[in-house]
């Protein structure tokens, strides 16, 4: 029973790979798209084992719990670890990932197979890096997933998409790099690439450092943010929610692995991840509020939404008790991925259906309640979530005026109603232009939808106070006081180009480019002239050897011949008597 | 004799320098004669009768008769281009004259060389003269090497001639025949006593086969045009080119099969033997001499 | 059984043999000399597998006789050899098939396959060569068994690159024949040992360091280290099959391998790293890594963009030694496998390429993984194992290297290592994306259809996907004992345990 | 004493007088000839050392012979290479019949000269084998080769008269001819000064070393094929054999480390003037007789390295250092036999030498130049070759004597010698170069034994390269 349950969870990131092997049949390419959601099948089923024997419910078949799997021969000795933190990183994977596989049906041009082939390469890192028991694991994973997903992000091929696809996988090369520098740095120090050690034991700085700013990059910390508002909305929508939902997940999923989670107390990092947290949800509420593709926008408010689990983890990472922590922090992550992933696919809906199909109004109403989630209604995960984090970051010790996360909560709110305002401005599409609508996908959806709102009522039982309904309310009466004085006051849209800086990076970019030519052209010249040097010693080389038969002519005379012959037994006699 | 002697070598360098640096081919020839005779002569003041013989008939007789023939098959016989003497040119050969002189004045004088070992191992070399033993008998096998040259050198120039008209210039004239009738019997006798008298005096082989030689061509200048013994290319002819050579490495041979080692004589027939070697030596030479004298080519035979 | 000094012999005849058989072979009996090849690799093959488990129970081979008083010609084979071996016999099997594929209906193939297998007698001796001096004689047979490959085409390029080539090696061999007879004349030539046996005997330190310099420089030619790189490039102009096995397995790994043998054996690491030597040898390498890629970006031509990658990826296996501890040795040493394999995919993919729609130029690459996916999957692959993804074996050599560099304190190197990968990825993934996503022209440079089935012909496709296989497989099994990295470990242990 | 040696000897001197005197024999005689000469010169190289004296008599009075491990190993190189040239010989009816009286008289003196062990009967073999040398050259009888046999045989009696002159002083000086016994009195003086001087300077003209070389490239280029190869290989090999006896052994005492350093200066001169002249040179027979004035450079400075007062003599085995001297004797002979040979099947075939326009001819050739390739390796001193070997002995004394700059000239030289083999196989394997005259020449058929001779002898000097070990005994 063990035996098979263990080949099961193996089986989890391996089978989207074998699927992902059957695309190579030309035969199986036209069905790429219908098989995404038989990928999740393995981890569908494991989910539900771990969910079971979680709560109890498998003690009779003496199911260990938590889960430590270990095969020396795969890679440098992989190792396969279910906890109940790696079962939250599951099941946030699972759901987004199962929802967006339905939803990939839009995806329907000629090359939907190679979108297949991508999802599902990316799928198996997004899946396997949750269950990651080892450095080395955790890198290939991680790879896999972000490489993969530049596929998705090009995948339809406008100048836009590949704009976005360059960017993204600049930065993500240079963070994999970074990134592996610090693996490597830290496993030749610990001398082992177990994560179990790897928690407990402290390293040098700097690969710390190194580690830190490798996963920053997927996390979408200010200034390493560039690739996310342009890939996310380039993506087809169903990438999009993965991209922004699950992939995004896995900087703090590898922070949290990664970095010596249990004697951070003392290093420089839990001096300002919070802080950085708190500036980032400012920062991407800012940049959101100046974006018009609703995409985008919610690009942004990932990005602002990661503020919270980087101002979470800050202070996790302070605690004794860090992986008791760290559950809140996950259980946020889970709640972002599912609003998040539904939001994205409910622009879907609103993108690729016309306004007569009789679903979209509640599809708007969908959208509608996943934002109010997002925001932190009372009632919702968020509200209470946050509030938690708020009393155990208190628990913990953190000294911060509170203040500013009420900050990031007015700012999520005032980013969930430009998105809906901005949706709502989506220019309407004509029949024939729509896509056909897939059940499933549409009952996922809403499944998706119900499981966001409800969610934390199954894994935990929140209990509301009028104070915890009042801290609830109050960023969202803000936000909407501020949005109705901004519509009446000033009533103007200040807009930003997605990915920011990215425009002064390409500006620069071409500055260096007609560098690069200006030195191409440069060493070409250098080259000629160098080949025209070489040329002139090789006719020099020639001249040269032609007069080696003038200087033969001279020794041919008969009187010289005779001269050395004397000469030399002269010098003969000579350096012999010397 | 002391100025006599002064003078003979003083001539021999001029003579020789004349003939190098000479303009005119013919006259280089002529003076190249002269030098012969006077090397015979000075061989003749060193008490050396027989290499004076060979000298004069060879380096001067044969060689000079050799050369003109040359000379009339060449187009330019007058080198008319300015001719520098190098200053370089002379100094060191002239160094090396001196350098020369210098080590033969400080050769020991008291050195007597193989002589007393020669004259201990007279009795076993069954001749009388040292020179003939040192020749025939003690280093046999440099005589016999010596023959086997002369067979070669005549190859050699039969494998050169083969295609091309025989060098041989036509000096024949009515004073050289009437001669030539005389003078060839007397040759032939004087080899014979030379070759005999070899056994006990200075003479031998080498000189007889020289005399023998100049009768030979002597005869065929003035009376044949160009070949001398046509009819004489035959197997037999054939055989005494050799036959010098052979004789004497095959007895050799028997000698390393009685356990002499190689090219060792029983003492018993050592004279005999050596008598008979040096008859064909001499035949053997005189017919090679001749041969490359007038220059038989196989084609003309066999035409 | 075979006495166990007869095993080196019979891994150079199981080569030699079918080559001289080769040579006589007439050039239409396309069967035969087919079968001879490939039997003869087959052999090898089977050989050095028996070897491998011969080394593996502790056997000892080895066979020496005298040449030149106190000079013995001397083979022997212990681990690193049979490594070597092992990768050599392999993929010659597989470039033998690649080259019957692609050769077989060009002029002068008893002179091609001729030389084709002399190239990998060599090679065998250069793994086996038992001291200095056989090393030398092996290496620079090779150079000779691999000029006619690069002239073969017989083009006035392809002599302009064989004239460059033989001149390059055969300065660096000369360089590399003083060094071993000035180190001869001082120390003797004894068999290579682990740790070498320079630290035991006290020369002047002139005489090591003039032997480092010239033993550097005649091995440096062939692992193309800068600045002695500049005949890789031009002996592109090689039929496919001869860049494969010239850039993955015989010449540059000879010199890859001789520059191993020098610093392990001979001097023995420690000892050169006291000197200063490493040091030296770990400049040279990163200065060879960064330079190499970056002319490698800069090629518009795939074999020449290939071919500066190899320039850099070689330079690898002397960075890992160069590191002097024993995590780096590692990387080094797997590299030697590792390179071998992921190259010869990309040269033999290119090749195909090349072979069977005229491609040579990147630009031409566009939407090729439409019309020939499964050449184009084992490129990407060995590509992207290049660049150092998990789980190609890429990873695996950079993993090690990097913990070697942070395990002796050369955090720079990691720099190097960081910026290789950076421009790696740089010129091999706009590669990849021109085949699989821009569109495919409507007519390519110069098609042929070689096989009514397949993509291309079966011979040029096989081989490919086997190493590209490999290059999967090994990097996911790396803990295997038997796999290269199980290998080197071991090997490592030996050298360093004393 | 062995009767085999005066066989060795005889033999040829028999085969050659029974061509003479019947012509109509040439074939089979000559067959039987180099088949029993080469055999005779490998039952001659297992007997044992010894001296004799001829005759009987004992040795000053006497001729002396000697048999020691030199001589046989120079009576073995002879042997086999003549051998093998004389098949490839017999395969070409383009060579008179006069070709094989003269050769096997050459082959005769030259077996006398190595066994001789006697200044003056060293100087009648000399004789011989320069007279039949010389008309061997223009054997062929074209005006060019006319013209180098008549400048050969001036060097070639230039150089045995002054070597007669140093006969004279050594027997005025000590009043005897045997080499082991002058050996063993000699002492440095003016005369012997002068001795060893003229003897030199005679053999080097014979020897060909710079820069009294300016014949052997005429003569050598303009001769037959299966002549230049005997040349080459063989005939300045027995007067080299001669300087080293003198100097090595003769005149031992004498040679001071001025004179070393002039005969190195003169051997890197040789070695780079003859590869400039090879490099530069339009045709490929006298390319290869080039090159032989370049390898006589590494001959002249093995040479010096031997008679430098410092080298140790008898260390490591047997006979120390001088093997290395032999050993490059024999990789040259074996490589440059081969390749004139496989120049002389190129240039028969082609009807020309001109390198640029023999690329059809070689590939159509092809077992003839892989030859000419092996041979070019060897001669190069490539790996693995009797050439590899021998250079590599030559550096290792250079090294031993510090003498840097040697070093550095031979590996150039090295370089420079694999510089124009090579640029031959460029044009072979060329197929772009388009042959000066439009018109293909008609090709003509080679004997193909005339192919394998070549190879074998190529192959000889690979294998040669492969175990030395025989040579010593070790």
């Amino acid at each position: 029973m063990m035996a098979g349950y263990a080949a099961l969870l193996w089986l989890v990131p391996v089978w989207p790979l074998l699927l992902a092997l059957s695309l190579t049949l030309p035969a199986v390419r036209p069905y790429g798209i219908r098989l995404l959601p038989w990928a999740l099948l393995p981890a569908a089923l494991v989910w539900l084992v771990a969910g079971a024997a979680q709560l109890g419910w498998l003690d009779w078949l003496y199911f260990d719990w938590p889960l430590f799997l270990y095969a020396p021969d795969l890679l440098m000795g992989t190792r396969i670890t279910l906890d109940s933190l790696s079962y939250i990183w599951l099941s946030l994977a699972l759901f987004v990932w199962g929802a967006a596989a339905w939803h990939s049906s839009w995806v329907k041009d000629r090359q939907a197979w190679r979108f297949s082939l991508f999802f599902l390469l990316s799928l198996s890192g997004s899946l396997g890096l949750s269950l990651a028991g080892d450095a080395i694991s955790f890198y290939l994973m991680f790879s896999l997933m972000s490489l993969a997903a530049w596929g998705l992000v090009i995948h339809e091929q406008t100048d836009f998409a590949k704009r976005a696809a360059h960017w993204y996988l600049i930065l993500a090369v240079l963070a994999e790099l970074v990134l592996f520098a610090g693996i490597v740095a830290r496993a030749a120090e610990l001398g082992s690439t177990d994560l179990a050690v790897w928690a407990v034991s402290g390293s040098s700085e700097w690969s710390l450092w190194l580690i830190w700013l490798g996963l920053a990059v997927k996390v979408g910390v200010p200034l390493l943010h560039l690739w996310l508002p342009l890939a996310h909305p380039a993506a087809p929508v169903s990438a999009s929610a993965v991209l922004s939902g699950v992939m995004i997940k896995a900087g703090i999923i590898g922070w949290w692995l990664l970095m010596p989670s249990w004697v951070m107390q003392d290093s420089v990092f839990v001096s300002f991840m919070p802080w950085l947290g708190v500036a980032t949800m400012v920062f991407g509420a800012v940049f959101g509020l100046m974006q018009t593709d609703p995409k985008a926008v919610l690009a942004y408010s990932s990005i602002s939404q990661m503020g919270w689990l980087i101002w979470g983890i800050g202070w996790v990472w302070q605690g004794a008790e860090p992986s008791l922590l760290m559950i809140w922090v996950a259980w946020f992550a889970l709640h972002h991925a599912l609003i998040k992933g539904g939001l994205f696919l409910g622009v879907g809906w609103i993108k690729y259906s016309t306004a007569g199909q009789g679903f979209i109004p509640w599809v708007w109403g969908g959208l509608i309640l996943l934002g109010l989630l997002l925001a932190g209604m009372p009632f919702s995960a968020g509200a209470w979530l946050k509030m938690q984090m708020k009393l155990a970051s208190v628990d913990v010790g953190l000294a911060m005026p509170y203040w500013l996360l009420l900050l990031g909560s007015v700012a999520t709110v005032l980013l969930m109603i430009h998105f809906l305002r901005r949706l709502a401005k989506l220019d309407t599409l004509s029949p024939d232009q729509a896509k056909p609508v897939s059940r499933m996908a549409l009952v996922s959806w809403f499944g998706l939808v119900a499981i966001a709102a409800s969610w934390i009522y199954w894994v935990a039982m929140p209990s509301w106070d009028s104070g915890a309904l009042i801290d609830a309310l109050k960023p969202i009466v803000i936000g909407l006081i501020l949005a109705t004085a901004w519509r009446i006051r000033i009533h103007k849209q200040v807009q930003s180009p997605p990915g920011d800086m990215v425009v002064l990076l390409e500006w620069f970019g071409r500055k260096l480019a007609a560098w690069g030519e200006g030195y191409q052209q440069g060493y070409q010249r250098l080259q000629f002239r160098i080949g025209a040097g070489w040329q002139r010693i090789g006719q020099g080389y020639q001249s040269f050897l032609q007069r080696a038969d003038t200087a033969e002519k001279n020794l041919l005379n008969w009187p010289r011949f005779m001269q050395l012959l004397g000469g030399l037994a002269l010098v003969f006699w000579l350096l012999l008597i010397l | 004799m002391l100025i006599f002697d002064v003078l003979l070598a003083l001539l021999i360098l001029g003579l020789a320098w004349m003939s190098v640096s000479s303009r005119d081919l013919f006259e280089a020839v002529v003076l190249f004669i002269a030098l012969g005779l006077m090397i015979a002569l000075a061989w003749m003041r060193l008490q050396a009768p027989d290499a004076a013989l060979a000298e004069a008939a060879i380096g001067a007789g044969l060689a000079g008769a050799l050369l003109l023939a040359t000379l009339s098959r060449l187009d330019r016989q007058t080198d008319v281009s300015p001719r520098r003497v190098s200053v370089a040119w002379s100094l060191i050969w002239l160094g090396l004259a001196v350098g020369l002189v210098l080590a033969f004045a400080q050769l020991p004088r008291t050195g007597e060389g193989l002589m007393p070992d020669v004259m201990a191992n007279m009795e076993q070399s069954g001749v009388g003269h040292p020179v003939t033993a040192v020749l025939l008998n003690f280093r046999a096998w440099d005589t016999a090497l010596e023959l086997a040259v002369l067979a070669w050198a005549w190859f050699a120039q039969q494998a050169l001639n083969r295609e091309q008209h025989p060098g041989f210039l036509a000096l024949q004239g009515h004073v050289l025949t009437s001669s030539a009738k005389i003078l060839a019997p007397l040759l032939v006798l004087v080899g014979g006593y030379l070759l005999w008298r070899g056994a006990d005096a200075t003479g031998g082989a080498f000189q007889a086969g020289a005399v023998l030689a100049a009768g030979l061509v002597l005869y065929s200048l003035s009376f044949k045009a160009d070949l001398p013994y046509d009819g004489w290319q035959g197997l037999g002819l054939r055989f005494l080119w050799l036959a010098g050579f052979w004789l004497f490495a095959l007895v050799g041979l028997v000698g390393f099969a009685l356990g002499l080692g190689f090219m060792g004589y029983p003492p018993a027939q050592a004279g005999a033997l050596i008598l008979l070697i040096e008859l064909f030596a001499t035949l053997s030479i005189a017919l090679l001499l001749a041969a490359m004298f007038s220059g038989v080519s196989e084609r003309r035979s066999a035409a | 059984m075979i006495d166990n000094s007869l095993w080196p012999l019979l891994i150079i005849a199981s080569s030699l043999v079918p080559a001289i058989l080769i040579f006589f072979i007439p050039e239409n009996s396309r069967f035969l000399r087919s079968a001879v090849n490939i039997g003869g690799a087959l052999i090898k093959l089977q050989l050095v597998v028996l070897l491998v488990l011969g080394i593996y129970a502790g056997e000892v081979y080895e066979l020496s006789w005298q040449l030149l008083p106190g000079l013995d010609f001397r083979l022997q084979i212990d681990g690193l050899a049979v490594m070597f071996l092992l990768l050599s016999a392999f993929l010659w099997l597989l470039t033998t098939i690649y080259a019957i594929g692609y050769l077989e209906n060009s002029p002068n193939r008893a002179r091609f396959f001729g030389f084709f297998t002399l190239c990998v007698s060599a090679t065998a001796g250069v793994a086996m060569a038992g001291n200095l001096f056989t090393f030398v004689v092996f290496y620079e047979l090779l150079t000779l068994a691999t000029w006619p490959l690069v002239v073969h085409r017989g083009t006035e390029k392809a002599i302009a690159a064989g004239r460059v080539y033989l001149r390059y090696t055969l300065i660096g061999g000369g360089a590399l024949l003083f060094g071993t007879v000035l180190l001869h004349s001082f120390a003797g030539t004894p068999s290579f040992e682990p740790g070498g046996y320079l630290s035991a005997i006290d020369l002047p330190s002139w005489v090591l360091w003039s032997v480092f310099v010239l033993l550097m420089a005649g091995l440096g030619v062939k692992a193309a280290l800068v600045p002695f790189h500049s005949w890789l490039p031009q002996a592109m102009v090689a039929p496919a099959p001869v860049s494969a096995l010239l850039h993955a397995v015989a010449v540059v790994k000879a010199g890859a391998f001789g520059i191993v043998r020098v610093m392990f054996e001979v001097y023995g690491i420690e000892y050169a790293d006291a000197l200063g030597m490493a040091f030296v040898l770990l400049v040279l390498a990163s200065l060879t890594i960064v330079y190499g890629s970056v002319r490698a970006l800069y090629q518009t031509d795939i074999k020449k963009r290939l071919a500066f990658s190899t320039v850099s990826q070689v330079s690898y296996v002397a960075l890992g030694i160069a590191l002097a501890g024993p995590m780096g040795a590692i990387g080094g040493l797997i590299h030697i496998a590792h390179q071998g394999l992921m190259k010869i995919t990309l040269f033999m993919t290119a090749g195909n390429f090349a072979e069977t729609l005229g491609v040579h130029k990147i630009n031409q690459l566009n939407g090729i993984g439409q019309r020939m996916p499964w050449t184009t999957m084992a490129f990407t692959l060995a590509a992207l194992g290049m660049i150092g993804l998990p789980p190609m074996v890429g990873f695996l050599s950079k993993w090690y290297l990097g913990i070697g560099a942070w395990e002796v304190g050369a955090y720079w190197v990691m720099a190097v290592l960081f910026a290789s990968s950076l421009l790696n990825a740089a010129y091999f993934l706009p590669m990849i994306y021109r085949a699989w996503f821009l569109p495919a022209p409507a007519e390519w440079p110069n098609e042929r259809r070689l096989s009514p089935h397949c993509e291309t012909h079966w011979m040029l496709l096989v081989p490919p996907l086997v190493t590209a296989f490999t290059v999967v497989a090994l990097g996911l099994v790396a803990g295997f004992a038997l796999g290269t990295l199980g290998w080197v470990q071991w090997l490592v242990e030996q050298e360093f345990v004393q | 004493m062995s009767g085999w040696l005066a066989i060795l000897v005889l033999w040829p001197l028999a085969m050659a007088s029974l061509i003479a005197i019947w012509p109509k024999l040439t074939k089979p005689v000559a067959l039987l000839a180099l088949l029993g000469t080469g055999l005779l010169s490998m039952v001659v190289f297992n007997l044992p050392n010894g001296v004799w004296a001829l005759g009987g008599w004992a040795r000053p009075l006497g001729i002396g012979w000697r048999l020691d491990e030199i001589s046989r190993l120079m009576l073995l190189l002879t042997g086999v290479v003549g051998m093998l040239v004389s098949l490839y010989a017999w395969w070409d009816s383009a060579l008179p019949r006069s070709f094989w009286v003269l050769w096997l008289g050459a082959w005769g003196a030259m077996n006398a000269l190595y066994l001789a062990a006697d200044v003056f009967n060293i100087y009648v073999t000399l004789e011989l084998l320069g007279l039949s040398a010389v008309a061997l050259v223009a054997i062929s009888l074209k005006a060019g080769a006319l013209q180098a046999a008549m400048r050969y045989l001036l060097v070639s009696l230039l150089g045995s008269m002054l070597f007669l002159l140093g006969v004279a002083l050594l027997y005025g000086q000590y009043g005897q001819l045997d080499i082991l016994a002058l050996a063993t009195q000699m002492e440095p003086s003016f005369p012997m000064l002068f001795a060893l001087v003229v003897m030199s300077v005679g053999l080097m003209a014979k020897t060909a070393v710079f820069p009294l070389h300016s014949w052997l490239p005429l003569a050598h280029g303009r001769a037959p094929a299966a002549v230049s190869a005997i040349l080459s290989a063989l005939v300045i090999k027995a007067s080299f054999y001669l300087l080293m006896r003198l100097w090595l052994e003769v005149f031992a005492p004498i040679p001071t480390l001025a004179l070393v350093y002039g005969v190195w200066l003169m051997g890197s001169v040789a070695l780079l003037w003859g590869a400039w002249q090879a490099l530069s040179s339009q045709q490929l027979k006298p390319m290869v007789a080039w090159s032989t004035v370049a390898q006589v450079g590494y001959l002249v400075i093995g040479l010096g390295l031997l008679a430098h007062p410092n080298t140790p003599t008898g260390i490591n085995t047997p006979e120390g250092w001088q093997w290395g001297l032999l050993w490059l004797m024999m990789a040259h002979a074996l490589a440059k036999s081969a390749m004139f040979l496989a120049a002389g099947n190129l240039q028969q075939a082609a009807g020309h030498d001109r390198i640029s326009d023999l690329g059809e001819v070689m590939r159509v050739q092809r077992k003839t130049l892989f030859a000419f390739g092996i041979a070019g390796v060897s001669l190069a001193g490539l790996p693995v070759s009797a050439g590899f070997l021998a250079k590599w002995w030559l550096l290792e004394l250079g090294i031993f004597h510090q003498a840097w700059w040697l070093v550095m000239v031979m590996v150039v030289a090295s370089l420079l010698t694999a510089g124009y083999v090579f640029r031959v196989l460029n044009v072979a394997l060329n197929k772009e170069l388009k042959p000066v005259i439009e018109h293909a020449p008609v090709m003509i058929p080679i004997h193909a034994g005339r192919q394998w001779v070549v190879l074998i002898l190529a192959c000889l000097g690979v294998l040669a390269g492969l175990q030395a070990q025989w040579l010593w005994g070790g």
